[in-house]
């Protein structure tokens, strides 16, 4: 199983603060991302959508390992 | 260096003296405070809401990619706040210390910038009749 | 607006609150503090001479002259020190704010630059082996 | 008699923080500058000599008057 934090406005869309996956459905960022955006449309409509792994932005090829501090980041706003 | 997210009020003085030098003549702040209107929506008050181990980790990345661009940067301060805030409150202050103007000016704005570019702190504005999540759709 | 000449050590919490706005998030603001060092030289302390009334009213016109350039400006602040002054005192510290924050950097970049050409303030950088009125000559 | 206020690295210069000239030696903003550049030659090394009246700066062809308040202002370095 994967953990992935949800933050923001991907925690009210998913409808809590974080989601277990089977491994096979994240086995990468990219894989991820499109599970997650399949089970919940709406996240598709956000002006954009990150994967964090501990604690730095990882790109579609990064590979994920159940250890891994895995978040999912919408758009941010602070500041 | 200075880092901090916190919950509680910022002291805006002590960040501004964190980033003071004997070696830099030039300090500057920039201060982001919760104003009372955005888009011509009267607010009542913001909720920011913050991922926290990797929101203090990407400051620090942030200030340290200032130090790299301007190497003269004696001191850098960055604090944000998370939580509830009204009207008037701090959300956030950066301030740098150079030994010239110029480039405190560009540094401290190129750590604004930064920040809210990659730093993962989620702002949501309440008017009197909803909430909005603050750019989060195109 | 808050403008002063003032041989009394500087509150620069002071002067960024009044500077804050309701309507303004933004907040800049420029500290420029006494240096250990000057061109190479070692100072041991600065003197600050001023004209008061010309440089209040010179102060004051630049204030104006920045709210002229940005209509936006909400709140000014600027106040400058003079008499004595040791390594690492502030010598003067400018305010501004601004709904959106790119204004609020360049209005206060403006401020102090033009000060810095038009207040009739002079500044004696005194270093263990005499003294010198900083910029006179060419 | 038009009195002039001396500031700074003019006030060392000329050894007083004020001077008083007659009338006919400076009837002109330039031709006070001219006045005080001959008496004291060594206001003309410096890397600029404005003169202020009422505290705003004056060209060389305002005039002066005897209420005017008058000051040489050399190179500022405020800041």
């Amino acid at each position: 199983m994967i953990n992935v934090a949800l933050f923001g406005i991907a925690r009210e869309i998913v409808g809590q603060s974080s989601l277990a996956l089977p491994a096979g459905e994240g086995q990468s960022v990219g894989e991820l991302l499109a599970t997650l955006r399949t089970r919940y449309p709406e996240l598709g409509r956000l002006r954009s959508l990150a994967v964090a792994v501990n604690n730095e932005y990882a790109g579609a090829e990064v590979a994920l390992h159940e250890r891994d501090e895995i978040a999912l980041i919408p758009p941010v706003s602070g500041g | 260096m200075l880092i901090d997210l916190t919950d509680q009020p910022i002291d805006v003085a002590a960040v501004l003296q964190a980033a003071e030098s004997d070696e830099a003549g030039a300090v500057n702040a920039f201060v982001g405070t919760v104003r009372n209107r955005s888009e011509g929506r009267r607010v009542v008050r913001l909720h920011y809401e913050a991922y926290p181990p990797m929101a203090v980790h990407q400051l620090r990345r942030v200030a340290e990619m200032a130090q790299e661009k301007w190497p003269v940067l004696r001191q850098v301060a960055v604090v944000h706040r998370h939580g509830t805030l009204e009207i008037g409150d701090v959300a956030v202050v950066v301030a740098v210390s150079t030994p010239h103007r110029a480039d405190s000016f560009a540094a401290c704005q190129f750590i604004i910038d930064t920040l809210k570019e990659v730093v993962p702190i989620w702002k949501k504005e309440e008017y009197e009749d909803g909430t909005v999540w603050v750019s989060a759709h195109p």
